[in-house]
């Protein structure tokens, strides 16, 4: 099965893109999406602690498992604005 | 003509004006006494940031969760304050200085649940939307990041409250 | 052209975009950050006042005093907040439903001052601008009066701040 | 020595002016003023109580000593906009 791939700010930076469409295995969780593009791009592996997840545009847990067709997004941490005062 | 959403995400310049007529041309809830009170919030870039002087702005936004963040908010805010009304916009793409990134207008009969209401908005919207920004320089440019934050996690809804000071 | 005073009694419709502008605009201060957020507040002739349907409203306001409290207000919030800047009208005349009396906008570098500052502003008119309202209702009227507070007592301020949450 | 007396809102209403001018010894107070009043529009009695007093657009105490060209304005409770909640 397809899914598609969607990253955000310096994640993007890094991948180069903003998507990337990839073939998996049926059975395949958010979590072993991201692996693999650790694998793929080394340098985004600073994010393994920190990023959140959403399938098809709705947050989810690493742990879910994709259909043919979703959507899997990787959030960096959210720019939280100014600093406290 | 067709009203202006309440909620969006969007590379236009943002028109408050537009949005006070948004919630204030809309009934509210209760329908009991009318609008007395019209709070707004604009975040602006500023030209200085953490001591960098900032040249440009970029506001890049993953626009449907984006938007789910903006309804989750404004649930929240009608469950808190029944008889106040949101509109909240957030605009994407670069910005210069001075220019406007986020506007919220908060309608309500008393103008104690409208200060609330708008101070609570902007914090949450800091928390939870899936919107980032990066700073550009003189030399150079940074990802401006922060914590993340859960959608459900009742401390940081908590502590919105708090800096809502209800 | 002439800028537009921050602080003003008028028979003229309240301008909020004029204000902002007027707040924007002007150097804050410290001058080291440049301004980061923008806090408004509108005060709008309520259709219902304590259960009564309200057809318009008059305001009356001793002029020069009342300038001269808004002068105090705005000295007051450059004590305490001294990067923010503050643009405060006050209409007066027949005001119908929905009408604007009263706009506040405070500019500063951060959120929480802007937000604190222009909760101050309004929390502070009502309590010593020598301004009055008379209430029309469909058969017959009536002067809103309040508490006189000495624009000196220290507790009158102090539950202002504690308003502004601060 | 002549003051000027301005009045407002529900004073205005019964003394049916928003100023007026009167003729008064030197040495005048605002609480003389004031009385002087009370005694020429009965009505304004109830407000003995609450009003505070400017004189020339300054805050001033009713035991102020009036000058010859005075303004003394007498001021009912400002309105104080809504009720708590």
């Amino acid at each position: 099965m397809r899914v598609n791939i969607r990253v955000f700010a310096r994640l993007r930076d890094i991948v180069g893109a903003a998507e990337l469409d990839r073939d998996v295995p049926t059975g395949t969780t958010a979590q072993r999406i991201w692996d693999d593009l650790v694998e793929e791009f080394p340098d985004i592996s600073t994010y393994s602690g920190s990023i959140s997840t959403a399938v098809n545009a709705e947050y989810a847990k690493m742990e879910t498992v994709l259909d043919d067709g979703d959507e899997v997004a990787f959030l960096p941490p959210v720019s939280g604005g100014e600093l406290p005062g | 003509m067709m009203g202006l959403a309440r909620l969006a995400v969007t590379t236009e310049r943002l028109n408050l004006d537009a949005l006070i007529r948004c919630v204030h041309d809309a009934p509210i809830s209760d329908g009991s006494e009318g609008t007395g009170a019209v709070a707004s919030f604009l975040g602006l870039v500023r030209e200085y940031n953490l001591g960098r002087r900032v040249v440009k702005l970029k506001y890049e936004a993953y626009e449907p969760l984006a938007l789910r963040a903006f309804e989750r908010i404004d649930n929240e805010i009608v469950e808190r304050w029944p008889t106040a009304r949101l509109a909240l916009h957030h605009r994407i793409g670069v910005l210069t200085i001075g220019e406007v990134s986020v506007a919220i207008v908060v309608a309500s009969p008393h103008r104690a649940d409208a200060f609330a209401a708008s101070r609570y908005a902007i914090e949450r919207v800091k928390q939870i939307a899936p919107i980032w920004k990066r700073e550009f320089f003189k030399d150079g440019d940074v990802w401006i990041e922060g914590a993340t934050t859960d959608p459900d996690d009742a401390a940081a809804r908590e502590e919105a409250f708090r800096l809502a000071c209800v």
